[in-house]
């Protein structure tokens, strides 16, 4: 057990994952001589080799793409982009060829896509996007979202190990904001929700850095016991653990820091509505990023992403109702 | 294109394309092309009966481009399959049965219902199935050739796609990654002057084999109404890339001698082009050769009607899926890489030099 | 007026608006000899001329790129995918170029992009999804899906009209199914919401064919006053619209024929779930196609695609809640 | 590269690499890229100060191919200029204090704030913004000439893109379509040797501009460090454009001389690499032109260094954007398309000939 950031900790899942596991290997822009835009496979080249740790010509369909052909002959790649918008341009091979192998053919296809995803810090419409809910809704992708340093090493050494496409959204404005004691070696953390922190008055759900947000925002809210919700994957969606959180509390704000339509947030709160209706005492409240790109200017980007006011404020009203 | 006079024609029959093949390959090639061939005209009547749902695609006039190809892969090798080229199945030994079953959605078929008609692979006999998105194969087959690599085994991976492909952005990151790492992987250009209605002049400003130039690979035009053309091209392609010479682009010149699917007349295709075509049948030039080996080819095109009527009636048997499973293996829950497929060519044999 | 196909009505929105206004140009594969897959563009090479009428490379990034560079110049280009399910190969020109161009610099980009969308005639995995919700989640792109001939043209024209990038869903499995009135000549239809049925005891939300689903399911349920509210755009969404339903039936079935997770629908539930909770008596109910790539076999489809069965089944559960 | 020797380099000075410059062009690019490198040495200031927020990307050592490239477009022409271009906004027209308030997000900035430092474009100056994904632009370009081609206007597009963008789908489909259309489109490749940390040997097998061989039109290298030779070659390609010759690939051959942005220290570029094109730089050479002229280039460095200051000044005098307007302008009201920008070459003059 060490004490780590969230980047150190997807390096060292990563770090492990390759030494116990000869077929793992990582391919990206850049992730080896200058071992990654983030750092984040810093040193690995020199430990594993430029053929384990792979610079690619900037081609995001071609990563994926040749991703796919060397699982199904027994690899197991590691996909980098250099920022999570970059998917964008390895769509297709993602959604067509990873997501849908399995259920048309019966053939595993297991790569795991790391997506340094979300906003904070003047990255502007193309370096701040969150495009988890493009994934949730292709059929056969996987899809996780870390928010702590524990989580983020071993899901991704769940991914990885994992027969399926998983698409690893590890949130940037964490990598260096978010430390924590993380175990050594290898694990694995499951599929599945967490309650990052107990409370029966109301519930906050989140997934990566907006569980900062949401604990910050309701640390100390007016004597109001505030449960939150740390969701860590988005599929398979932890929905026991959602609608069990709803019958201890019945009062929800969903909080998601994609742009709010067809968002992950929508989709907990539509399961909400379906499944937990009974249970609930308000309305489910959103909160969200509105729809539209993600501004570079400082002011407008903060007016923007969720804030702990936001949210503060979306739980007084809740609480009042 | 050149006509080919009667003469002409009867000289090409008796050259063996490649010395690597022996009789018995030469009779195998012929076999496999009446089966592809027999298979699609059976699919098609089928098809208009109702039993092969959705749409369909056959490569009737191409079926030595895929014939001769997977011919000269190896059991270990690995193939990501096209629309058209049925033929690299039934190389690789898939049931006919399994294809009619296939065709028609049955529970039998190489996806068991889940994907339609040509969009299969048996993944137990190499293959991986196509997507519709053309030309997205390319870059599959490039990764497994790339794992092939470094891995350090003397395997190759091959795949094929169309004129109308090259247009598309997946061309381009496939052809420059093959070429950039060196990769042993075959791409075959299966140019058969349209891509649906279009018109190769639309697709492209300069012949498509001249284009590996640009990614530092050879690229060579074959006859891609010459099975044995074919097979020697690829398998020259192939000892190429085990022996770290990279990836080929080969483009077989062919002709789609029917709609680009069941519902296409066609009337877009100039009659005089597809005359010509006609007389560059694939399989009358190999009966031609095979006739020369002293075979008799109407007792092989007998035992051919003989296979493909026994695989419908065993198919036509078969289930269609249950629909209670519908929602089953959308995830995996092992991951169990690609089997190995048949490896026909005499040359792969247990006495072969060891070449791979 | 004079009664037609759902698709001539499509064809006759674009014959219409290319005659009013030269800046029409069409471009797709197989849209110009052949008169597209579909024949949408049947006979329109000839009046239009090659160069308003493009038979493209296959190359769908290259459709969408050169449009989005054609419409800043002053053309307005309307994109043909020859299935819907192609727009992944040109969804990185369509999400990032064309939908935050104007948000950005100001620069608006009227561009239509027509997918045939839909199953239920055994396309398969790879010609028969309704990848609406994705684009519902990229702000800068608004998003149609007509359900009646009427509709179908006047979204069209409206869509053309539109300086902004519009996403046209036409199901293809309407398009010689569904027959109406279409009024001649050019008329826009407003992107918003209408209602489809009037009734009172519950009501169902849909769009495109899951529309006609909806009214054959409820056209006879046990003497209950179903009200069928057909959105028609999706964004925007018409919420006002929306809500009233729900005030008004206070029983809501939320129909999509797209997968689940992140769909249409699940933006519409979570939506009444916030802003309409206190007139819902009774969960927001879904019928949608699961997370599942759309099978080929047709007992696979059937079981996959919403059907009157299941809409019907859901309605009465509801009624009886 | 080949070794300059002092003779050559004071040879090439005098000569002008084209002839259709008068001396005030040659001092207009001498002063653009001055400027073009003063602003972004004082935007590197200011992003160490913390008042450029996100990352901040240069173009220092590569000014000759943005400069010398937009001198050859005429006002009606259209503009996607990429990352390391400044000098192409600073031609057509971009006021210094804008470029600043840009960088610095300010509501007077190119994008008011809504977008990131280097991706802007004046729609009133004919200038389209980059997206990140690169090469994006290269078909957004080839859209505007395909509309110019349709209407049948004399006008061209270009855009430029780095070595590493060459590997990307969006490349080949953009290079095929402008092939087969024949558009009047220019693509300036700006081969500065590296994408961030990738060296092109990891990008090509072949060298870029020989590609477009593959796609039926003529690829160009040109020294991009030679701002004459730049402009040069693409008002060439501009002229055969606007003929109807269709598209050209220019290759500037290049070196960027920082780090990919602001926080790369490059050690990853061998320290001779770096000497060795230091020797080539771009400003040198012209100025050593320009003085040939008998101008006072200290003076024009002051006047330059003068615009500069004025310029942040200015910027630094601007409001941040109201983030009470953060939600608006998703969706256009209107279409008004792009506007001119200037056309500073002496060329485009009331007595030029009349050749667009
Ligand atoms: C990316 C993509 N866009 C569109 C289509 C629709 N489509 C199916 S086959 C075809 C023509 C393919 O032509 P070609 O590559 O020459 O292959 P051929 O059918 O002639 O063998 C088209 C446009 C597709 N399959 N994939
Ligand atoms: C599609 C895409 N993938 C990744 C990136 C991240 N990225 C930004 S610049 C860059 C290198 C670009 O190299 P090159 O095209 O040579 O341009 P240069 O910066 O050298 O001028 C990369 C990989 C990107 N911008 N776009
Ligand atoms: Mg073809
Ligand atoms: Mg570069």
């Amino acid at each position: 057990m060490s004490t780590m950031t969230y980047l150190q900790a997807i390096s060292d899942g990563l770090r492990e994952e390759m030494r116990a596991d000869e077929r793992v290997l990582l391919m990206g822009e850049d992730v080896g001589v200058f071992g990654g835009a983030f750092k984040v496979t810093d040193g690995f080249i020199e430990e594993f080799g430029a053929d384990r740790v792979m610079d690619t010509p900037l081609a995001e369909s071609a990563i994926v793409g040749t991703a796919v052909g060397a699982a199904v002959v027994g690899l197991r790649p590691v996909c980098e982009m250099q920022f999570a918008d970059f998917v964008a341009c390895g769509f297709d091979q993602l959604v067509n060829v990873a997501g849908k192998m399995h259920y048309r053919q019966g053939l595993a296809v297991p790569i795991t896509v790391r997506l340094p995803t979300g906003g904070g810090f003047s990255g502007g419409p193309f370096h701040s996007q969150n495009p988890e809910a493009w994934f949730m809704h292709a059929p056969g992708l996987k899809v996780v979202a870390p928010s702590t340093a524990e989580d983020a090493k071993g899901l991704l050494i769940a991914a990885i190990r994992d027969p399926n496409p998983v698409v690893f959204c590890e949130h940037k404005h964490l990598y260096r904001r978010v430390k924590g004691d993380v175990p050594a070696g290898a694990y694995e953390t499951p599929f599945g929700a967490r309650v990052a922190r107990e409370g029966d008055d109301l519930a906050v759900i989140a997934y990566g850095a907006m569980v900062h947000t949401a604990l910050e925002a309701t640390a100390n809210l007016d004597g109001a016991t505030v449960r939150v919700l740390d969701l860590r994957s988005l599929v398979p969606l932890d929905e026991e653990a959602i609608l069990e959180t709803v019958r201890r509390c019945s009062k929800v704000v969903v909080v998601d820091e994609a742009n709010a339509t067809c968002a992950a947030g929508a989709q907990v709160a539509a399961l909400i509505a379906e499944k937990g209706f009974e249970d609930l005492d308000g309305p489910v409240v959103r909160v969200s990023t509105p729809d539209v790109p993600i501004a570079f200017s400082p002011p407008l980007e903060q007016a923007l992403l969720p804030s702990v006011d936001r949210i503060k404020e979306a739980c007084r009203e809740l609480l009042a109702y | 294109m050149e006509t080919d006079t009667a003469t002409e024609r009867s000289k090409l029959a008796q050259a063996a394309a490649s010395e690597h093949l022996t009789p018995d390959d030469r009779i195998a090639l012929l076999r496999t092309m009446l089966l592809m061939r027999g298979v699609e005209a059976r699919a098609m009547v089928l098809y208009r009966q109702g039993k092969v749902p959705g749409s369909f695609y056959d490569g009737f006039g191409q079926e030595a481009v895929s014939v001769g190809a997977a011919f000269a892969m190896a059991a270990e090798d690995r193939l990501c399959v096209l629309h058209r080229d049925l033929g690299a199945h039934l190389v690789r030994g898939v049931p006919v049965e399994r294809v009619f079953a296939q065709y028609m959605g049955r529970e039998g078929g190489v996806t068991r219902g889940r994907d339609g008609n040509v969009h299969f692979g048996d993944k137990d006999l190499g293959c991986v199935g196509m997507v519709s998105m053309l030309p997205d194969m390319m870059l599959v087959a490039t990764g497994m050739a790339m794992a092939f690599k470094l891995r350090g085994e003397r395997r190759c991976a091959i795949t094929w796609f169309g004129d109308g492909s090259t247009s598309r952005g997946d061309f381009h990151e496939a052809m420059n990654w093959a070429g950039v790492q060196r990769l042993p992987v075959v791409f075959v250009l299966e140019n058969n002057q349209f891509a649906y209605s279009t018109p190769i002049e639309q697709q492209f400003a300069v012949e498509p084999s001249k284009r590996a130039a640009a990614y530092g690979f050879p690229g060579v035009p074959v006859d891609g109404n010459d099975v044995e053309a074919m097979f020697e091209a690829v398998r020259v392609a192939r000892e190429r890339a085990l022996a770290g010479g990279g990836p080929t682009l080969i483009e077989a010149k062919t002709m789609r001698m029917h709609g680009h699917a069941a519902h296409d007349d066609m009337r877009y295709v100039p009659k005089e082009l597809l005359e010509q075509w006609r007389r560059r049948d694939p399989i009358d030039r190999q009966v031609a050769r095979v006739r020369e080996l002293g075979v008799d080819v109407e007792a092989l095109r007998a035992l051919v009607d003989e296979e493909v009527e026994a695989g419908v009636e065993a198919a036509l048997a078969m289930p269609m899926p249950d629909p209670a499973t519908a929602r089953e293996g959308v995830f995996a829950e092992v991951a169990e890489p690609l089997g190995d497929g048949l490896a026909p060519w005499s040359g792969f044999g247990p006495d072969r030099e060891d070449d791979r």
